[in-house]
C-alpha cells in the first residue's frame, strides 16, 4: 500500500474491485454513499455517548459535593460572573446556529455560504475562549487557582496563604453581599481568619458538628463519637469544652446549616447570600474544592471547544478546496455534531456553575 | 452516479432556515428566562427549574440542530442510553454518599491537643 | 495435599468461628459450598457423559439435535433464580447482624486508629495499646479511624472486616465467644509494609481484662521514661520506619540522632533537641530531614505527654551525641492532676504489651 | 489443484487457494506496509504481537511474585526487609495493571475480533479502518507509558489505584494513569468500530438473528467499552489532577472523599470484567457449535444473555465496596442485582451443555479448551455466588478467596477461551496447521497447573489469608507452596503453547480452507484470506447450519456444497 492511495481516500486496498459507479469519496468497503454516511453518523453518535459519560464523571463529582456541601457552592459561586456566563451561552448557541446553517449549506451545495458559516462558527469559538480567558483572568487576579495554589487552600488545618485568603474572602464576600457593604465584609473576613489562625481551635466546629449529627437523627454511636473521641484521648476536660461563640453570627450558622440535611435542597431565602463567616470551619476548608471542580469542568469543556475549533478550521480548509458537495458532506455534518455536543454540555454547565441559588 | 443521490434532497434531512432561526430564538428565550429566574427566590425549586430549562434546551439542540428528529432512531437511543447510565451512576453514587455523610466528621475534631 | 483438605474440611474450609455472628455466616457458607459442589458435579458430569456418549465417530457425521425449547430454557432458569434469592436474603440478614451492633455495645467502645503500618487501640478510659484486648462474651463496638490511607480491620476468627477510611469514622462490632489469641490483619493494601500490619486480638475473662486495663493505667504513671519510650516505640509503630541500630529505613534511624545537627529538605538545619523531637512527633512535615519523604502521620491527640518525654529520654539513651543526664523515673506531667507525683515505683510487665509483630 | 478450483466454480468453494494468488500477509511488502496498513487482519496481527508481549511481561511478574511468596515459606526465614516488600508490591501492581489493561481487555476484541469480525460479516473491512489503526497506535502509546513507568520507579498502588494511597505514594502514578487513559481510548475506538460495523456492514441475508454468537458477544462487549471506559478516563484524569494540582476531590486531607474514588473506579472496572469475559463466552459458543457439528441450542437465549450481562454489569459495581463503609441500603441493592447476573451466566452454561446433546463431539484442541472453560467458569461463577452474598463477602473480601475467584473467571475462563479461539482460527489466520499432540499436552499442563495454582487459594482465603501480602503467617505456608508449584506447571504449559504456535508458523503443514467444518462466513474464504477478504460474495445462511460442508480426506478439510446449502436454507425457512 502506498501513501498516494491513502490520500485519495482509498482505505489502502487495491481499487480494482470497485464497481464502476463507485464515487471517489466512497470507501471500498461500503456499498453505497448512504451506507457510508449513516455509518459515519452512527460512529459519531457512539463517540458522543462516550463524551457524555466522560463529562458525566465530573457532573457526578459536582452533584455529590454540591449535594453534601451546599454552602460551599453557594459561597464559591460568588466568584463567578453570571453575565459573562450568560453571554458565553449566547455566543455558543449562536455558533451552533451557524454550524447547523453551514450543514444546510453543504447539503444544498452552497459553497460560499458554507465557508461563511464555518468561519462564523469558528469565530464563535474564538469569542467563547476569549470570554473564558477574561473570566479565568478574574479568578487568577484573586489567586483562585485550582489546587495548591488556591487562596482557600488549607494545609494541615491551616490556611496556606493567609494573606491571599483574606483578600479572596474580601472579594467573594463583597460580591455575595451585593458588593455594597464593605464594612460588613471586612468584619466577616477578619473574624474567619482570626479563628483559623488559632492552631486546632475548632471548638465552634465541634459543637456545630455534634449538633448537626444529632439533628440528623443518626444513631447514638454517631452523635456520641466526637465526644468520646475527645474525651478518650486523655485530653483534660477543659480542652473539649466549647468556647462561647465568638460572634452572634456563629449562633446563626449552626441553625442555618442544620436545615440542609437533605440532598440537593436549597436553604431558605435569607441564607442564599453566604458569607465566609456563615461557613462552618469544616466547610471553609472545602471552598477550594469548588474551584477545583469549576476549573476541571470548564477546563475540560474549554479543551473540547479548542478541539472543535481545530475541527472546524480543518473543515473550512477542505471546503475551500471544494471537497464537499451535495453528495458528499458527511465530514461537515459529523463535525457539526461534535460542535453541537460541546454546546449541549455548556447548556448544562452554565446553570450548574453560574446560576447557583 | 447513483440516481438516488441526485435527488434534490440529497442524503439526510435538510433543515429549513425558518426552523433553524426559530429554534435559535427559543434557545435564547430560555437562556434569558433561566437567568431571570435566579433573581426570584423559589427555594429548592430553583435548581430544578434551571435543570429543567437546560434539558429543554438540550432537547431542542439535539432534535433540530443535530437532526435527531429526522435521523435513525438508533442514534437517539444511543444518546438516551448514555444519559440513562449517567443518571444511574450519579443517582446511586449520590444516594450512597448522602447516606454515609453521617460518618464523615472534620478530621481535626478527633485530635484535640494532647495534655 | 489430602491432609490439608481433610484439615480444612473439618471446618468447611473456614477457621473455627469465635464470635456470635460466625454461626449464621458459617451456615450460609456451608449451604453455598454444598450447593456449588452439587452444581459442579452435575455440570461436569453431564459434560463428560455427553463427551463420551456423543463422541465423533466419523468426520462425515452430520448430527441433528434440538435447537431450542422455550419451555426448557425458562424452566432451567428457575432453580438458580430461587437459589440465589434464598442466598441473597440469607446473606443480607447475616450482614445486618454483622453491621448493627446490639444495644450496649457502645459501653465497650474501642477506638481503632490505623496508620502506616500500625494498629493502635484506645479503650474507653483513654488507655492505649498495640494489641486489642477484649472481655469474652461482651459486645465490643469499634470506631475505626485512619490518619493516612485506607486500611481494613480484619479478624477472620470473628468473621469481621471493615475498612478504616481516613476522614471518616466507620463502625463495626463483634462479640467474642472464646478466650484466646486471634490474628488481626490489615486487609486493604496500604503500601510498603502492608503485610506486617498484623497484630493480635486477646480475648480474656472479664477479671483478666480489668486487670489488664488497670495495668495500662499504671504503666504510664510509673514506668521509667526510657522504658515508656520503648513501649511507645512499639505501640505507635515508630519501629516500622525508625530503627534503633543506625540503619536508615523509611525514616531516619534514632540511633545517635539526639544532639546531632540535622539538615532539612529545604536546606536549613537545626540541632536535635527536646523541642525538635516534640515538633517531629506532633508536626512531622515541618522540618523534613533531607533525603526522606513526608510520609509520617502526626501523633497529635494520640500520644500522651509522658510518652513524648519517654521517647526523648529513649533517644538520649541511645545517642553518642548526648552525654547529659537521663531521667530515670516518671516525671510529673504538666496539667496531669491524677498522677503528678506517683512515679516512684518502676512498672514491670512491658513485655506483655506491644508485641505486635509478625514472626518476631 | 485445478479439480478443486473447478469444484469452486460448480458447487461452491473449498480447498486451498491457488499458488499464484496473494493473501493479506504477502499482499504487500515492507515495514511501512504494515505500520500504515488499514487492513483489519494486519491490524489484528500487529495487536497480536503487542498484546502477547504484554502477556509475557505480566506473566513473568506473576511467576516472580509467586516465587517470592514460596521463598517466604521456609521455616527459618529471616524477617522480611522493606526492599523485598517494595519489590513484591511493585510486582503485583505491574502484574495486575499490565495484564488487565494491556492483555485481558484487548486480547479477544482487538486480536480475534479485529481478525474475524469483518470476515464473519462477509465484509471487506470494519466501518472505520483509520480509527482501527489509530486504536493500535493508542495501544502502543499507552504501552510506552507503562514501559516508562517500569523504568522510572515503578508503580506500587495495585491496579486499582485506590486513593489516598495513590495520591501520596512516590511511584510513577501519573504516568501509569496516563497510560491507562490512552489504553482506554484504544479500547473505545475498537468498541465504536465494532458497533458501527455490526450495524452497518451486515450482508444481505444476515439479519440480527442470523449473526454468529461471537458477534453478539462482541457487540455486547463494545457497548460496555463505549459506555464505561470514558468514566475510567475521567477518573484517571481526576486522579492525575489530584496528584499534580492537589485538587482534593478524592483526598480526605483536603476535604475530599476517598470512597467516591471507589465508586468512580468500579463504575468502569466492574463492567470491564464483562469486557474480559463476554467475548470469551462468544468464542465458546462458536467452538461448541463447530466441534459438536450442530446448531447451537437456544441461540436467542445465548444472544440476549450477552446483552443482559452487559447491561446488568453496569449496576453491580458496588459489590466491590461492601466493606468500605458504603451504606447498608446500597449494599443490599448491589447484592440483589449481583445475584441477578448469575442467571444469564447460568443460561449460557446450560445451553452449551444442551448443544453437546446429540452432537458429534470432536476433541480437537479448541474443543478441549472449550470444555476446560466450562469447568473453570462454573467454579468461577459459583464462587461468585459466595462473594455476592453480603455476609460471606465481609469475610472473603480482600482475601485469597477473591484472588482465586477472579483468576478463575478472568484467567481461567478468559484465557482458555482466548487460547481456544486462537487455535480455532489459527489455520484461518496463518494458513498453517499446528502439532495436535503438543497442543494437547500443553492444554493438559495449563488445565492442571491452573487448578493447582488457584483452587488451593480458595481454602487459603477462607482461612483468612489477606491478599497483597508480601509475607504471611506460618500457617499459610503450605497453600503458598502448592500454589507456586502449580503456577510453574501453568507457565510451562503456556510456553509450550507459544512453542507450538511458533513451530506451526515455521514448519506447520498447509491448512485447508475449512479444517473444522464451521459455517460462519470466515470459513467461506481461503486460508489465509486474500487482501479483500472474499473473492466472491460469500453465501449467507444460518450460521450454524454445517450440513452443507462435506469432509474431504484428500485435503483433511471440508468442502462447501452450495446447492445443498440453498436447499437446507429453504427447509429452515419453513
Amino acid at each position: 500500500m502506498s501513501n498516494e492511495q491513502k490520500h485519495t481516500g482509498d482505505t489502502g486496498h487495491g481499487d480494482n474491485h470497485h464497481p464502476p459507479d463507485h464515487p471517489a469519496h466512497l470507501a471500498h468497503h461500503f456499498e453505497t454513499p448512504e451506507q457510508q454516511f449513516e455509518s459515519g453518523k452512527l460512529g459519531m453518535w457512539v463517540f458522543l455517548a462516550t463524551e457524555v459519560l466522560m463529562f458525566g464523571g465530573l457532573f457526578c463529582a459536582y452533584a455529590i459535593y454540591r449535594g453534601n456541601h451546599q454552602d460551599v457552592f453557594l459561597y464559591g459561586y460568588g466568584a463567578l460572573d453570571k453575565m459573562w456566563g450568560a453571554t458565553n451561552t449566547v455566543v455558543l448557541l449562536a455558533s451552533s446556529l451557524t454550524m447547523a446553517w453551514g450543514v444546510r449549506a453543504a447539503q444544498k451545495g452552497q459553497q460560499k455560504l458554507l465557508l461563511t458559516m464555518l468561519f462564523l462558527t469558528f469565530m464563535g469559538g474564538v469569542g467563547f475562549m476569549c470570554i473564558k480567558g477574561v473570566e479565568y483572568k478574574a479568578k487568577w487576579d484573586h489567586n483562585l487557582f485550582p489546587g495548591t495554589m488556591n487562596a482557600f487552600y488549607y494545609e494541615a488545618g491551616q490556611p496556606k496563604y493567609p494573606e491571599k485568603l483574606e483578600h479572596a474572602i474580601e472579594f467573594i464576600d463583597g460580591r455575595n453581599s451585593g458588593g455594597n457593604s464593605g464594612g460588613e465584609v471586612q468584619g466577616g473576613g477578619g473574624h474567619g481568619l482570626l479563628d483559623a489562625d488559632v492552631p486546632y481551635d475548632e471548638s465552634p466546629a465541634i459543637e456545630h458538628d455534634a449538633q448537626q449529627v444529632g439533628h440528623d437523627g443518626a444513631g447514638h454511636i454517631v452523635s456520641a463519637s466526637p465526644v468520646i473521641l475527645t474525651a478518650s484521648f486523655g485530653a483534660p476536660a477543659d480542652m473539649s469544652t466549647i468556647k462561647p461563640p465568638a460572634s452572634p453570627a456563629d449562633m446563626g450558622v449552626n441553625d442555618a446549616v442544620i436545615d440542609h440535611a437533605g440532598v440537593l435542597t436549597t436553604p431558605s431565602a435569607e441564607h442564599t447570600q453566604v458569607l465566609w463567616r456563615d461557613l462552618s470551619s469544616a466547610e471553609q476548608k472545602k471552598v477550594h474544592l469548588f474551584f477545583g471542580i469549576y476549573f476541571m469542568m470548564t477546563g475540560l469543556h474549554g479543551l473540547h471547544v479548542l478541539i472543535g475549533m481545530i475541527l472546524i478550521a480543518w473543515l473550512f480548509w477542505k471546503a475551500k478546496k471544494g471537497a464537499f458537495n451535495k453528495d458528499y458532506f458527511a465530514p461537515v455534518d459529523i463535525g457539526g455534531l461534535y460542535w453541537h455536543l460541546v454546546d449541549l454540555i455548556w447548556i448544562f454547565l452554565f446553570p450548574l456553575l453560574y446560576l447557583i441559588h | 452516479m447513483n440516481a438516488h443521490t441526485n435527488d434534490d434532497h440529497g442524503i439526510g434531512h435538510v433543515s429549513p432556515i425558518w426552523m433553524l432561526l426559530g429554534v435559535f430564538a427559543l434557545l435564547i428565550f430560555f437562556t434569558v428566562m433561566t437567568v431571570a429566574v435566579t433573581y426570584i427566590d423559589l427555594g429548592p425549586a430553583n435548581i430544578w427549574i434551571a435543570l429543567g430549562v437546560a434539558v429543554i434546551k438540550a432537547t431542542l439542540v439535539g432534535l433540530y440542530f443535530m437532526h435527531l428528529r429526522y435521523d435513525s432512531p438508533f442514534n437517539s437511543l444511543i444518546l438516551v442510553c448514555a444519559f440513562l447510565f449517567l443518571a444511574l451512576f450519579i443517582g446511586i453514587a449520590l444516594m450512597d454518599t448522602g447516606e454515609y455523610q453521617q460518618n464523615i466528621g472534620p478530621p481535626d475534631t478527633v485530635r484535640p491537643v494532647a495534655g | 495435599m489430602l491432609a490439608i483438605l481433610a484439615q480444612a474440611e473439618k471446618t468447611f474450609f473456614l477457621p473455627p468461628g469465635r464470635s456470635t455472628v460466625a454461626a449464621s455466616h458459617d451456615g450460609l457458607y456451608q449451604f453455598v459450598l454444598w450447593m456449588s459442589v452439587i452444581w459442579l458435579i452435575l455440570i461436569a458430569g453431564v459434560m463428560i457423559y455427553f463427551v463420551i456418549k456423543y463422541r465423533r465417530k466419523s468426520p462425515h457425521d452430520k448430527p441433528v439435535g434440538p435447537t431450542h425449547s422455550t419451555a426448557i430454557e425458562l424452566g432451567w432458569t428457575l432453580p438458580p433464580l430461587i437459589l440465589v434469592m434464598i442466598i441473597f436474603v440469607w446473606g443480607f440478614r447475616g450482614f445486618m447482624d454483622m453491621n448493627q451492633a446490639p444495644n450496649g455495645a457502645t459501653r465497650n467502645q474501642v477506638i481503632v486508629a490505623a496508620s502506616k503500618w500500625n494498629w493502635s487501640f484506645t479503650y474507653a478510659g483513654g488507655q492505649n495499646d498495640g494489641t486489642l484486648h477484649v472481655p469474652v462474651n461482651t459486645p465490643i463496638s469499634l470506631v475505626l479511624t485512619s490518619s493516612d490511607v485506607i486500611h481494613s480491620f480484619y479478624v477472620p476468627d470473628f468473621r469481621v472486616k471493615k475498612d478504616v477510611v481516613p476522614g471518616r469514622y466507620n463502625k463495626t462490632w463483634f462479640q467474642a465467644t472464646e478466650v484466646g489469641e486471634y490474628n488481626l490483619f490489615c486487609a486493604e493494601y496500604c503500601g510498603q509494609q502492608h503485610s506486617t500490619m498484623v497484630t493480635k486480638v486477646v480475648v480474656q475473662s472479664q477479671e483478666d481484662y480489668d486487670a489488664y486495663i488497670r495495668k495500662l493505667d499504671e504503666i504510664i504513671m510509673t514506668m521509667p521514661p526510657v522504658e515508656l519510650g520503648k513501649r511507645a516505640y512499639k505501640v505507635y509503630g515508630c519501629k516500622q520506619c525508625h530503627s534503633l541500630d543506625g540503619i536508615a529505613g523509611t525514616g531516619p534511624s534514632w540511633k545517635d540522632v539526639f544532639g546531632k545537627t540535622q539538615t532539612f529538605a529545604d536546606g536549613s538545619s537545626r540541632k536535635v533537641d527536646e523541642n525538635y523531637v516534640r515538633d517531629s512527633i506532633l508536626n512531622p512535615g515541618k522540618d523534613l530531614v533531607a533525603g526522606y519523604d513526608n510520609v509520617m502521620p502526626t501523633f497529635q491527640g494520640q500520644i500522651k505527654e509522658q510518652e513524648i518525654t519517654g521517647v526523648i529520654e529513649l533517644l538520649k539513651s541511645i545517642s553518642a551525641n548526648y552525654d547529659g543526664p537521663i531521667l530515670d523515673k516518671a516525671p510529673a506531667a504538666p496539667g496531669d492532676e491524677a498522677g503528678a507525683d506517683a512515679g516512684d515505683t518502676s512498672g514491670g510487665g512491658n513485655d506483655e504489651t506491644g508485641e505486635t509483630q509478625l514472626q518476631e | 489443484m485445478s479439480v478443486i478450483q473447478d469444484q469452486v466454480k460448480v458447487s461452491g468453494y473449498g480447498g486451498q487457494q491457488g499458488p499464484g494468488e496473494t493473501n493479506y500477509i504477502n499482499h504487500s511488502k515492507g515495514i511501512m506496509s504494515w505500520l500504515l496498513t488499514l487492513d483489519h487482519k494486519r491490524i489484528g496481527l500487529m495487536y497480536m504481537i503487542a498484546v502477547l508481549t504484554a502477556f509475557l511481561g505480566g506473566g513473568l511478574c506473576a511467576i516472580a511474585l509467586r516465587t517470592m511468596l514460596y521463598m517466604r515459606s521456609a521455616p527459618d526465614v529471616a524477617p522480611i526487609t522493606t526492599g523485598t516488600q517494595d519489590v513484591y508490591n511493585q510486582l503485583f501492581t505491574l502484574h495486575g495493571a499490565i495484564l488487565v489493561f494491556m492483555f485481558i481487555i484487548p486480547a479477544v476484541p482487538a486480536i480475534l475480533g479485529n481478525m474475524i469480525l469483518p470476515l464473519m460479516l462477509g465484509a471487506k473491512d470494519v466501518a472505520f479502518p483509520r480509527l482501527n489503526l489509530l486504536s493500535w497506535y493508542c495501544y502502543m502509546a499507552g504501552a510506552t507509558f507503562f514501559l516508562f513507568v517500569l523504568l522510572s520507579g515503578g508503580l506500587d498502588t495495585g491496579w486499582t489505584f485506590y486513593t489516598p494511597y495513590s495520591t501520596s505514594t512516590s511511584t510513577s502514578v501519573a504516568a501509569a494513569t496516563m497510560g491507562a487513559f490512552i489504553l482506554g481510548f484504544s479500547s473505545i475506538l475498537t468498541g465504536l468500530n465494532f458497533i458501527a460495523t455490526i450495524h452497518m456492514l451486515r450482508p444481505a441475508g444476515m439479519g440480527w438473528f442470523r449473526m454468529p454468537l461471537f458477534l453478539w458477544a462482541l457487540y455486547a462487549t463494545s457497548i460496555i467499552q463505549v459506555l464505561a471506559t470514558p468514566v475510567l478516563a475521567i477518573t484517571l484524569m481526576l486522579l492525575a489532577a489530584e496528584r499534580i494540582l492537589h485538587v482534593g476531590i478524592f483526598d480526605p486531607a483536603l476535604g475530599g472523599d476517598p470512597v467516591l474514588f471507589q465508586h468512580f473506579f468500579w463504575f468502569y472496572s466492574h463492567p470491564a470484567v464483562y469486557i474480559m469475559i463476554l467475548p470469551g463466552m462468544g468464542i465458546i459458543s462458536e467452538l461448541m457449535a463447530t466441534f459438536c457439528r450442530r446448531q447451537v441450542f437456544g441461540y436467542s437465549f445465548i444472544a440476549f444473555s450477552s446483552i443482559a450481562i452487559a447491561l446488568l454489569g453496569f449496576l453491580v459495581w458496588g459489590h466491590h465496596m461492601y466493606t468500605s463503609g458504603q451504606s447498608a441500603m446500597t449494599n443490599a441493592i448491589f447484592s440483589l442485582i449481583t445475584f441477578s447476573v448469575a442467571i444469564p451466566s447460568a443460561i449460557k452454561i446450560f445451553n452449551w451443555l444442551a448443544t453437546m446433546y446429540k452432537g458429534s463431539i470432536s476433541l480437537a484442541t479448541p474443543m478441549l479448551y472449550a470444555l476446560a472453560f466450562i469447568w473453570l467458569f462454573t467454579i468461577g461463577g459459583l464462587t461468585g455466588v459466595f462473594l455476592g452474598a453480603l455476609s460471606l463477602d465481609i469475610m472473603a473480601h480482600d482475601t485469597y478467596f477473591v484472588v482465586a475467584h477472579f483468576h478463575y473467571v478472568m484467567v481461567g475462563s478468559m484465557l482458555t477461551s482466548f487460547i481456544g479461539g486462537m487455535y480455532y482460527w489459527w489455520p484461518k489466520m496463518f494458513g498453517k496447521m499446528y502439532n495436535e499432540t503438543v497442543a494437547k499436552v500443553a492444554w493438559f499442563l495449563i488445565f492442571f497447573g491452573f487448578n493447582l495454582t488457584f483452587f488451593i487459594q480458595f481454602i487459603a482465603g477462607s482461612q483468612g489469608m489477606p491478599r497483597r501480602y508480601a509475607d504471611y503467617l506460618p500457617e499459610f505456608a503450605i497453600y503458598h507452596q502448592i500454589s507456586t508449584l502449580g503456577s510453574y506447571v501453568l507457565a510451562i504449559g503456556l510456553f509450550l503453547v507459544l512453542y507450538n504456535w511458533i513451530q506451526s508458523l515455521v514448519s506447520g503443514p498447509k491448512a485447508p480452507q475449512n479444517p473444522w467444518g464451521g459455517n460462519t462466513l470466515e470459513w467461506h474464504t481461503s486460508s489465509p484470506p486474500p487482501h479483500e477478504n472474499f473473492i466472491e460474495d460469500p453465501h449467507v445462511t444460518e450460521p450454524y447450519e454445517m450440513r452443507a460442508w462435506d469432509y474431504d480426506e484428500s485435503i483433511d478439510g471440508y468442502v462447501y456444497d452450495k446447492a445443498k446449502a440453498i436447499e437446507l436454507d429453504k427447509q429452515s425457512q419453513h
